[in-house]
């Protein structure tokens, strides 16, 4: 019988569902809030409306919002997960905190997994979906049908990432879960395997997506639009996008062969066998490096936009700028040993890696001088994506120094894996990416709603951001003097690091006042609405095409596809008040498909199966998947033509609302 | 138009067939030492993947920019860097390593001085 | 006019609340601080002295960029404030080749001095070099393994091994050879050396040398399962004359340590109560190394195999 | 009607082009994922733990044998790719299946070998060297399977359809897919056999 169970449900057993008070809580919190908004959209019918509008909807806009939604949700269970080693570390001196070491140590590695795959790349290409389109003057993505299945395969890794609430434990063997800890040998339970494959699902639609976004880059320009005249995001998002694209088939080679090691006993990484660890340390930095290249290279491509738009002033120095994202992004292949400076490699290949390191340095200090310089002479208003630009180049320069501290190797002897490190790498995260995220939220806001966001109390969750920033991490590098190494459950009474750690914990509490004025500043914006409307597409005197539509853009972006002469194609438009060409030609824009979410929930039950090694249950999904993808493919695109008199009719409404 | 493609084929195909045979024939009849042998085989492999991209693959015989011949001029890149990066790192770190017992030295010498 | 001078009250009002909040949070960390151990700047060690002072010069240099970049920050937020109309405005001057040139070339100078200091300092601070002997002077050779969640340091030579507790002559060159019989571990003590990662099947090497008696804290820092936390050890820092007592204390201890009872201890535990035990079998240390590398199973019969 | 099917004819041809570029980026891509493959077994393969090492289980000619019908097999997708521009859609039926076939007694004769190795204990679980060895070959392998899986939906969309402008772009694709698989058996043959039975 039992040989029948196993069969069906593989490793899968009713003890798998039994948790601990506070996982077993946070899985029930989950599904309950899921039932919830499945009953309500059960309730209001609105399934097909979900189904037609935004599942299988193939606008990059749609799918940029649908990324954002998940990315906003997945950072409250990240900072959940902050708030709960905060509180454990503050309590743990000399004694155990209120978590078991184990548990902690599946929080802070949900934490860190979460916090890198599904904010900060939920975010960027969030924003790429729902922006770069509209700067280079296109109307789609170059491959729609690959763009929904990104999403996807993205939301796939999202929901297998939080599954271990309800089934099972998630790894403990930290976000990069080096071998041999993550090997069968030290970590034979399920947490492993879930954070391989929700990480493996997850890249897959990001190297699709990287590759989507390349080709709309290079193909898809406004006609006059030469490279050195495209926006400069769009720049920092060609980088970013590149780097994703050679970087990810390293993670992908590199999970699966982690996961050949625990499905069938391969000896890549394992302690025994020939096995060695060091290559997978190696091979994950070299995925390791460019990826956080690709989360902060878009955040400055955010700061290169807002800046010029509240200085009233062009860019300061753009060929620079494109030269500094080109050398950061070839740069960021050649310095991924800084990462184990410590594992035992010789002087001469410690000595290359950190000279290299330095060097990357530069063109990064170049684009904060020339940010700062495209203020000079300038008419600088204080908006809050402003003030979102200040905070990050305090917070971004403080780590830079940290980061440059640490690039020499006997320093790095001293720091590596202490509380130092964690600090810099937060503040790069924390002060590029996610204030970098939060100025351009504030920034293009208007253009999709259609109203700006309140200035005051964006103001003053900048502050209380910022306070709250500095006293959480300032302790974080004093605690790395003193030794104090990271993931740390509990520590001894003896070495005083408690009050630092309260501290720490304080200001985690302030970064939440912070988080509740800005979910303050969006009620209290949607509620006055009316008195900050922009019907004029343009509410700050903007300097690229994406200010010359309406907000919100109708769903083919342009009706007609504008030429470009020179560079902030909008700021010389206005200038010369050319009014927009009305000679409109049919557009053609691709049917709404299923496949993207036919695929997405294949492979959320492909992971789940693999995890739990219900082996039938895998080859059904798999074989799913390609009989998809073959019938799909081999269709006939089917697409829908909006003729010029129904351009004309959606034109003219916009007009008239605009009017 | 077709049978200049169809030469390009050919010339591909003839050229890759000999190229493998050479390299196959070098290392079974062992015409030089190890070392030299490593490098002609290597070499061999190199000037087959140029012919096929050339013959097979139409490389940089794209109208408009290059984009391809762009994009894999820099996977090449990235290619080498990783590659040559991670065996120059792997390398290192088994040499520091090295002060192993006995029995591991010499299987050690044997794997590595035996290439 | 009186609004303009109610507003410059306002902000020298926020001026002076800033200040004194940043006043009080370095209040409060300088008290927080007080009388605590600070290792890594408090150093013990010739190597961890050394490292200190490439972390100061470091931080320096790495300054010389950020105070101004900070300083301009400020001060063109403020003189080119939208209100400010008197400033100089030129919304087309879209850059200055000198200026371009000036935050190329001086980073590039900065990063060609740190360049020097990395070169020379990572190959003189290498854990991997002999530190220079004294005439006369013999290295101490220490044998690291780390276990599940405790460290055993192997004495070769004498006959004297110990759970979590490093003694070691001051002003002496250890030579400390490091394995691990456990997940991927880094043996760290602050005040005396940087550190070097502990993994199983191989060794690393870490060269220090305590210049003053005392005891120091080393930990383990990378992640290595369930009582990674716990893993702390001492370092005794003692004089030469104490050493070699201690040393001598393993002959009669009574707990033995030959290979079998090496896999008893080396099983996860989280007791780091320190021991002495007598060495029995003085190639231990090549032994647990050979157990991971070696296929056929070693005389001492335990095969350790990846799963 | 017409000018809404020009629009869509000249929509479709743009669409191709970007298709062809995207699927040579995806290509590079896939260039990396096996040059980390590579790296792996080329830092790995010395590790045998014991076990036979690459010239005790490396069979020389079986893979000449092998290399040579891949490289058939490119040739012969060559010349239906050709036959198939020319309209001529006999010829190109018939190309495209001796590809196949070539392809698929190039996959038979690999799975023979890995099932003799497995048979005889030198299964992937056996050593650092076996498992990378496995890895990188079945990895190419698998990128085979699905090569000859594509070339059955075209040899089933040639026999039911025809020769269809759409088709013809999925062909050229297929054909570049499968001129880079014999680029990467040519370092697969080269650095994992040849270079293996050297040491």
């Amino acid at each position: 019988m039992n040989n029948l169970r196993e069969i069906i449900f593989g490793r899968l057993t009713w003890q798998a569902f039994q948790h601990d008070p506070i996982m077993g809580g946070a899985g029930v919190f989950m599904v309950v809030a899921l039932l919830a908004i499945m009953g309500y959209v059960t309730y209001k019918h609105k399934w097909g409306w979900l189904w037609r509008n935004w599942f299988t909807s193939l606008d990059p806009k749609k799918i940029g919002a649908m990324y954002l939604i998940v990315a906003f949700i997945m950072l409250l269970r990240g900072l959940a997960d902050a708030l709960m080693m905060r509180g454990q570390q503050a309590l743990a001196s000399g004694a155990n905190g209120y978590l078991s070491a184990d548990h902690f140590q599946q929080v802070f590695t949900a934490h860190g997994s979460i916090m890198i795959f599904f904010v900060a790349m939920g975010i960027v290409f969030g924003v790429i979906n729902l922006i770069v389109p509209l700067q280079i003057g296109a109307r789609d993505v170059a491959f729609p049908k690959l763009n929904s299945i990104s999403f996807w395969l993205f939301a796939a890794g999202m929901i297998i990432i939080n599954a271990p609430l309800i089934a099972g434990e998630f790894s403990t063997a930290g976000w990069l879960a080096y071998p041999p800890l993550s090997e069968l040998q030290y970590s034979p339970g399920v947490g492993v395997d879930y954070w391989i494959w929700s990480l493996q699902i997850a890249g897959i639609g990001s190297l699709i997506s990287s590759i989507n976004f390349v080709v709309t880059i290079f193909k898809m320009r406004a006609p006059g639009m030469t490279l050195m005249k495209m926006p400069i995001f769009v720049w920092s998002v060609l980088g970013s996008m590149v780097l994703v694209m050679f970087a990810f088939p390293i993670l992908t080679a590199t999970l699966g062969m982690l996961s050949l090691g625990r499905l069938l006993g391969m000896h890549f990484f394992t302690a025994g066998g020939g096995g060695d660890a060091m290559m997978y340390v190696n091979l994950i930095w070299a995925w390791g490096h460019p990826e956080v290249y690709i989360l902060v290279l878009p955040a400055f491509g955010i700061f290169s936009e807002v800046v010029p738009v509240f200085s009233k002033k062009k860019l300061f120095g753009y060929t620079s700028m494109v030269w500094a994202i080109a050398i950061i992004t070839l740069l960021s292949f050649t310095v991924w040993l800084h990462h184990f400076f410590t594992m035992g490699a010789g002087a001469d290949v410690n000595t290359f890696f950190g000279i290299m390191t330095m060097i990357i340095a530069i063109p990064t200090g170049v684009k904060v001088f020339n940010w700062i310089f495209t203020m000079w002479r300038g008419r600088v208003q204080f908006t809050t994506a402003m003030w979102w630009f200040i905070a990050f180049v305090v917070s971004f320069t403080l780590g830079g120094v940290a980061g440059v501290m640490m690039s020499v190797p006997p320093a790095d002897f001293q720091f590596h894996n202490s509380l130092f490190l964690v600090a810099h790498f937060h503040t790069m995260i924390i002060g590029g990416v996610v204030f970098g995220a939060f100025a351009g939220f504030n920034y293009w806001f208007p253009k999709f709603f259609g109203f700006k966001l309140n200035e005051r109390i964006g103001r003053w969750s900048v502050f209380m951001w910022v306070l709250g920033f500095l006293l959480a991490f300032t302790p974080l590098y004093i605690l790395g003097f003193m030794g104090a190494t990271r993931r740390l459950d509990h520590y001894d009474a003896s070495l005083g690091w408690q009050g630092l750690f309260i501290v720490a914990a304080v200001g985690v509490g302030l970064i939440l006042v912070g988080i509740g004025l800005q979910l303050l500043q969006v009620g209290v914006s949607i509620w006055q609405r009316k008195q900050s409307l922009d019907t004029s597409g343009d509410p700050w005197d903007g300097r690229t095409l994406e200010w010359s539509l309406p907000n919100p853009p109708a769903e083919y972006n342009f009706a007609v596809i504008p030429t470009v002469t020179e560079r902030d194609a909008f700021w010389v438009a206005k200038h010369n008040n050319a009014q927009p060409s009305t000679d409109y030609e049919p557009i053609v824009v691709p049917e709404n498909s299923g496949l993207g979410a036919v695929v997405g929930s294949l492979a959320l039950v492909f992971g789940l199966a693999i995890v739990w090694h219900i082996w039938w249950l895998v080859i059904v999904t798999l074989v799913g998947v390609i009989l998809a993808l073959i019938i799909s493919l081999t269709r006939d695109e089917m697409y829908t033509v909006i003729t010029t008199d129904e351009i004309k009719q959606i034109e003219a409404a916009r007009e008239g609302a605009a009017a | 138009m077709s049978n200049r493609k169809l030469i390009s084929y050919v010339t591909g195909f003839v050229s890759s067939v000999g190229l493998t045979l050479v390299a196959y024939y070098v290392v079974v009849d062992r015409a030089f030492g190890v070392g030299a042998l490593t490098y002609t085989v290597a070499g061999l492999a190199v000037l087959q993947l140029i012919v096929q991209l050339i013959f097979f693959l139409h490389i940089g015989q794209e109208k408009g920019t290059h984009w391809k011949l762009v994009t894999f001029i820099f996977a090449v890149l990235v290619i080498l860097i990783v590659v040559v990066g991670s065996l120059w790192i792997m390398h290192n770190l088994d040499y520091n390593m090295m002060n192993m017992s006995p029995d591991q030295q010499k299987i050690y010498m044997h794997n590595n001085e035996g290439i | 006019m009186t609004r303009v001078r109610v507003n410059r009250s306002r902000n020298i009002a926020i001026a002076i609340f800033l200040a004194l909040v940043t006043v009080a949070i370095v209040a409060l960390f300088v008290f927080l601080l007080a009388g605590k151990p600070i290792p890594v700047l408090e150093t013990h060690g010739t190597i961890a002295d050394q490292e200190r002072t490439i972390i100061i010069i470091t931080a320096l240099l790495a300054a010389i960029v950020v105070v101004p970049v900070f300083a301009m920050l400020a001060i063109f937020a403020w003189r080119y404030r939208a209100g400010n109309s008197r400033a100089k405005y030129q919304p087309n001057m879209s850059g200055h080749r000198g200026l371009e040139l000036l935050w190329w070339g001086i980073p590039c100078l900065i990063i060609l001095v740190l360049g020097i200091i990395t070169y020379v300092s990572t190959h003189n601070l290498d854990p991997y070099k002999q530190l220079p002997l004294a005439k006369g002077q013999t290295p101490v050779k220490v044998q690291v393994v780390a276990l599940q969640w405790r460290w055993l340091f192997i004495y070769p030579g004498t006959q004297t091994a110990s759970m979590n507790d490093l003694t070691i002559p001051v002003n002496t060159p250890i030579e400390l050879s490091i394995t691990a019989d456990a997940p991927m571990n880094s043996f760290w003590i602050p005040a005396l050396a940087g550190q070097v990662y502990a993994m199983s099947g191989m060794s690393t090497k870490l060269n220090l040398s305590a210049d003053s008696v005392g005891t120091y804290n080393g930990v383990s820092s990378n992640i290595s399962g369930s009582g990674f936390a716990a893993m702390s050890f001492k370092v005794h820092v003692v004089n030469s004359a104490d050493y070699k007592s201690w040393v001598q204390q393993g002959a009669h201890s009574m707990s033995m340590l030959t290979y079998s009872d090496y896999e008893d201890i080396a099983k996860p535990s989280n007791d780091s109560t320190p021991r002495i035990y007598m060495l029995m079998d003085d190639n231990l240390f090549n032994d647990i190394i050979n157990s991971y590398t070696s296929a056929s199973p070693n005389q001492n019969g335990s095969m350790e195999m990846g799963n | 009607m017409s000018d809404l099917i020009r629009v869509v004819d000249a929509e479709q041809a743009t669409r191709n082009e970007r298709k062809a570029l995207g699927f040579w980026i995806y290509i590079m891509t896939d260039c990396v994922l096996f040059a980390t493959l590579f790296a792996t077994y080329a830092v790995l393969h010395g590790n045998v733990f014991g076990g036979p090492a690459g010239k005790d289980i490396f069979n020389l000619p079986f893979v000449l044998a092998e290399t040579l019908i891949l490289l058939t097999s490119s040739f012969t997708m060559g010349l239906a790719t050709i036959m198939a521009a020319k309209g001529n859609r006999h010829q190109a039926y018939t190309w495209l299946a001796a590809t196949f076939i070539l392809g698929f007694s190039f996959l038979m004769m690999e799975i023979s070998e890995f099932g003799s190795l497995i048979i005889d204990g030198n299964g992937p679980s056996r050593s650092a060297f076996l498992s990378s060895f496995f890895t990188l070959v079945g990895t190419h392998g698998l990128h085979i399977t699905v090569g000859l899986l594509w070339i059955l939906v075209m040899l089933w969309r040639f026999y039911k359809h025809g020769l269809k402008k759409q088709d013809l772009h999925r062909l050229s694709l297929l054909a570049l897919f499968w001129h880079f698989l014999d680029v990467i058996w040519i370092f697969i043959f080269t650095i994992v056999y040849l270079m293996g039975s050297l040491s």
